[in-house]
C-alpha cells in the first residue's frame, strides 16, 4: 500500500518532536479528521535554519509531515513556500489516492508556520517603529 | 524484518484449521462431483454435502433441513434481509436493525428504504448495547422484521438476543439475527432462543472463506437473491462449494468441541490478561464495548492521543497484525460509525485499536503484545502534538 | 465393482487441476489473512486476489478492473440481469433473452417479469442455435438488456455472439453473455466481440467450485445484489474467497496455455472420434445440438426408444459418469427444456444422453466409453417395449 | 438414492421381456412422461402361472415392475389384484419420494394385464355360449 520511504519516514521519522522557542509555528488539520500536523520553524536571515514538527495521524500523514520538514530545511522562506503538495507526494515515491489529503496537511502547516513567522516579525517590526 | 508473527485479527478472519482443511482436500481433485449429478462423482459430493449440512444443523440444535448455504456471511445477511421482506412485503413496510450492525445488514436496510420501506435504526449505549425497551418502543402494527447481530465485530459486545426473541415472537415479527461473529465462539441454540434467521460464515470459525450459512426456521418464507438450478431447497441457486460446505462442516464440529472442552474459558483468560495489562499499563488507555458480555476472544481498546492505522502499522512492523475503526484504515473520512454510535469523541474512535484472540494465542502472544503495543504507544505519542500538549 | 472410471461429465463440473490446487493451498492456513487488512496477513491476500484477477482479466482481453469476482456462475448471472436492470429500469422495461438459456439466467427474467419487465424469449432453431434476425426483429425502443449463453450446456451449441453484440451496440443496448461453458474452453476475447457483461464459472474450467466471475465492462453501472463492506468495487460485498478467487486466477492461466497449444485440436479430435463411433455403432442414436459449431468437449446424443436416467445407472455402474436431459433424472415431469425448444419430441428428449469430455480424456476413454454404451443401450432396449414394436 | 434392492433389479432385472402368446396384456404409461409398461400374464386355473413385463423408463420403473412381476407369480387373481402400489415400494426398500409414481405404474401395468385377461375370457364364454 505504501512506498517503501513513505514506511521508512514513517517507522524512523526525522525531524520529530517540540521545538522550544521556534521563529513560527503551524498548526492545521483536527482531531475529528484523525490528523493534525504541527511545523516548527526556526528562521536565520531569512532561511530555514532548523525545522521539525509533531503529528497525530496516520502513516502517511507523519511521512508526509517528516519529508516535507527536509524538504525545507536550509530553503528560504520563498523557496519553502514555493513546496506543492505534488512535490512531497513526488519526494515520497507516491501516496495511495485517498492518502494525498496528507501532503496537501503537509504544504499548509509550512505555510502556516512561515505565516506565522512572518505575522510575529511584523508584530517586531511595528514595536520596533 | 521481525522474528515473531502474532495474528490478533481473529475477528477479520481466521485460518483455515489443519482438520478442516484435511476434511476439504478430498472435494477438490477426487471426489469433485457436481452434487446433482446422478453418478458415482455426484454421489461422493452429495454425501459430503448432507453430511456437512447435519455437522452445522447439530452446532445449532436446528434441523438439516433449516441450513442454506450461501456464498459467504454477506450474503446470507443479503438473503434473510431482502428475500424476508420481498416476500412479506405485502404484510408490512416497517422493519428494525441497529446501529452497530455490519454493512451487510445496514446497506440491505438502505436497499430496503430505496425500494419504499420505513426502517428504525436502535440507537446502543455506551457498550454498544442495545436497549430492549427501544426495541419494544419501535415496534409497530406493519413491523415484519428485526435483524440485530449476536455480537459486535469492533467491540465484542454481545446483545440482548434471547430478549430480542421474545418481544418478537410475542408480536409475531420475524427475527433474523447476524450471528457471523458469534456462532462457534458462544453458545447458539436457534430453538431455545426462538430465531428464525441465523447467518454465520465459515471464516470467522476456523473454516474456508467464501461459504456461509443462512438458517432459516422451517416454515419461514424467503424469496432467494440467487435465482437459478434450485440448489439449496431453491434458496440459493449454483453449484454448491462442495470442499467449501465439507470445511464449513468441520468447522462446525472443531467449533462444538471447543464449546464443550473447556477451551472457551481458556482464551476468555488470555483476553482479560490483555484488556488488563494494556490498560493498567499504558496511560490513557480504556477498553471499548461490554467489559463482561463480550466475545471470549475480542479486546477492543482506545488509545488516548493516537490514530489508530499508525498503530496498526507499527505493531505490524513487529509482526503483530491488528485492526482499528479509525478512518484511515477505511478509505473513509469518518471513524467507526459503532464507536461513534457508541458515543466516543471523533479523536477516540480514531484512537481505535481491536486485538482479537485465536484459538492458538497462548500467553507469551499476549506478553509479547502488550509490550509491543507500549513501546508503539509511547513511540507514536513522543509525535503526538494532542499527547504532549496535556503533558 | 469396476475397474476403469470415465468421467464423462465435464458440462457438470471439473475436478480443480493439480497446478491450481497447488496455488490455493496456501491460502487456507498460511496466507489466511483478509485482504482488507493492513498488516502482513492482509497484504499477502490481497496480492493473491490481485494477481488471480490479472489472470482472468488476460484471459478475456479485459482490464483487472473489470472483473468481479461472484460466489459462483448462477450469482453472476443473477448479479448482470438484475443489477443492470435495477439501474436502468427507469430507461425502459423490455428485456431479450433465449429458449435455451441456463435457469440462472431463466430464472432471473422471471423474477424481472413478476417486477414488471416485460420478457421476450428468444426460439432456436433444431440445433439449438438462435437467429440473429430473431434478435433483430424482437428489438424495440424500451429494449434494455439483452442476455444470450455463449454455448449451451446441454448440446454445446455455439450461439452467433459476435453478431448478437453488433446488434446491441448499434442500438445502444447492453448485452450480456453466459459464458460459463465456453470461456477457457474456446477463445473468447470481450473486446473483440463488444460485449458489455460476461459471466464465468471456475468450476468449469479446472477451478474450483463457489467462485465465478462477471466480467462488467468499464462504464456499465450496476446495483449489486449483495450488499455491504463493498468488496468487488461494491459490486459483491462480502470477505473475498481468497483461496477460490487465487485458484479461478490459476484456471484461467491454464486455460490460456491450453487455448494456445494445441490441445483444444486433440479435445476436438476425441470429440469426434465419439460422436462418430456411437452414431454409427448403435442403431436409431443421432446427434443433438450443431455438428460443427459447438463446445470442443461436447457430445450430445439422443438414443431411441430409451430413458435417459436408466442408461445414465447402467453407465454408472461400469464406471463411467455421464448427465441426460431426461425429466426422471431432474425430480421434474417434464424433460429438459432445451431440448424441447430445439423441436426433439418428448420421446427422444427422454432419451438424451451428454457425455463431455475433459483434458485428460484418452483415445482409450473414449473406447471404452462407446463400447459400454453400446453394451448398455442394446441390453435396455431388450427390455423397452418401444424398441420391440419397431423390431 | 436407490435401494440397493432397486439397483439389483434394475441391473439384473427377474422376469424381463415379451412373452409369446400371453393370456393377457396390459401397457400403462406414456412416451411423453419418459414411462411404459407392458406387463405379460399368462393364467391357470385362475392363477398367475408366468408373468413378464417390458418397460421404458427409469431405473425405478424397471425395478417396479421387475418386482410386481416377482410378487404376483403363483398368486391367483384375486390376490394379484391386492398388491397395492405401496407393496411394491415397501417390497423395493423404498423409493425416492418422485419416483413413487413408477410403483403406481406397476400396480396399475398389473391390473390392466388381469383386465385385459378377464375380458379375453369374457370373449371366450360369450363365443362358447
Ligand atoms: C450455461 C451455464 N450458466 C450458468 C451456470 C451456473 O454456474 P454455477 O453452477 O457456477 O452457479 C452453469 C452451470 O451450472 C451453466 O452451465
Ligand atoms: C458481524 C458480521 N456480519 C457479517 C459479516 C460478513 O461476512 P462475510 O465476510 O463472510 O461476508 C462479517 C464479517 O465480515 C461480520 O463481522
Amino acid at each position: 500500500m505504501y512506498s517503501e520511504k513513505v514506511m521508512e519516514l514513517f517507522m524512523n521519522p526525522i525531524n520529530a518532536g517540540k521545538m522550544e522557542n521556534p521563529d513560527g509555528v503551524g498548526e492545521v488539520g483536527n482531531p475529528r479528521c484523525g490528523d493534525i500536523m504541527k511545523i516548527y520553524l526556526r528562521i536565520k536571515d531569512e532561511r530555514i535554519d532548523d525545522v521539525s514538527f509533531e503529528t497525530f495521524g496516520c502513516a502517511s500523514a507523519i511521512a508526509s509531515s517528516s519529508m516535507v520538514t527536509e524538504m525545507v530545511k536550509g530553503l528560504t522562506i520563498d523557496e519553502a513556500l514555493a513546496i506543492s503538495n505534488k512535490d512531497v507526494v513526488k519526494a515520497l515515491g507516491g501516496l495511495p489516492p485517498q492518502k494525498i489529503h496528507c501532503s496537501l496537511l503537509a504544504e499548509e502547516g509550512i505555510q502556516a508556520a512561515i505565516e506565522d513567522y512572518r505575522s510575529k516579525q511584523r508584530a517586531k517590526t511595528e514595536a520596533k517603529a | 524484518m521481525t522474528e515473531r508473527h502474532v495474528y490478533m485479527d481473529h475477528s477479520a478472519t481466521t485460518a483455515v484449521d489443519g482438520a478442516v482443511l484435511e476434511a476439504m482436500l478430498p472435494y477438490f481433485s477426487d471426489r469433485y462431483g457436481n452434487p446433482n449429478s446422478l453418478h458415482l462423482w455426484g454421489r461422493e459430493a452429495r454425501k459430503g454435502v448432507n453430511a456437512a449440512r447435519d455437522q452445522v444443523a447439530s452446532l445449532l440444535g436446528a434441523e438439516s433441513s433449516e441450513i442454506i448455504f450461501t456464498g459467504g456471511g454477506s450474503e446470507a445477511d443479503n438473503l434473510a434481509i431482502k428475500g424476508f421482506t420481498f416476500t412479506h412485503r405485502e404484510k408490512g413496510r416497517h422493519v428494525i436493525t441497529t446501529a452497530v450492525e455490519h454493512h451487510a445488514v445496514l446497506d440491505s436496510f438502505k436497499w430496503l428504504k430505496k425500494e419504499g420501506f420505513e426502517i428504525t435504526i436502535l440507537p446502543v449505549d455506551e457498550t454498544g448495547m442495545v436497549r430492549i425497551s427501544d426495541l419494544e418502543g419501535a415496534m409497530r402494527e406493519d413491523t415484519i422484521l428485526v435483524s440485530m447481530m449476536f455480537a459486535n465485530n469492533e467491540v465484542g459486545t454481545i446483545q440482548p438476543v434471547a430478549g430480542a426473541a421474545k418481544i418478537c415472537r410475542d408480536r409475531g415479527v420475524a427475527f433474523h439475527v447476524d450471528g457471523v461473529q458469534a456462532v462457534g465462539h458462544i453458545p447458539v441454540d436457534v430453538r431455545e432462543l426462538g430465531i428464525d434467521m441465523l447467518t454465520m460464515s465459515a471464516h470467522k470459525m476456523y473454516g474456508p472463506k467464501g461459504v456461509g450459512v443462512l438458517y432459516v426456521r422451517n416454515g419461514v418464507k424467503l424469496e432467494p437473491i440467487v435465482h437459478g438450478g434450485g440448489q439449496e431447497h431453491g434458496l440459493r441457486s449454483g453449484t454448491e462449494n462442495t470442499a467449501g460446505i465439507v470445511g464449513f462442516g468441520a468447522a462446525a464440529e472443531l467449533a462444538a468441541r471447543r464449546l464443550a472442552d473447556g477451551s472457551i474459558k481458556e482464551e476468555v483468560r488470555l483476553r482479560d490478561l490483555l484488556i488488563d495489562s494494556v490498560t493498567t499499563s499504558i496511560e490513557d488507555v480504556f477498553l471499548t464495548g461490554h467489559r463482561t458480555k463480550r466475545l471470549p476472544f475480542h479486546a477492543s481498546i482506545s488509545v488516548g492521543s493516537l490514530e489508530g492505522e499508525s498503530m496498526l502499522l507499527r505493531l505490524d512492523a513487529a509482526g503483530i497484525g491488528a485492526s482499528s475503526g479509525s478512518a484511515c484504515t477505511s478509505g473513509s473520512l469518518e471513524p467507526s460509525y459503532v464507536l461513534l454510535a457508541m458515543g466516543l469523541s471523533h479523536e477516540a474512535a480514531h484512537g481505535s485499536l481491536r486485538l482479537t484472540l485465536g484459538k492458538d494465542t497462548s500467553e507469551e502472544d499476549i506478553v509479547y503484545v502488550a509490550e509491543n503495543l507500549k513501546r508503539v504507544v509511547t513511540g507514536l505519542r513522543a509525535l503526538s502534538p494532542l499527547w504532549k500538549n496535556r503533558g
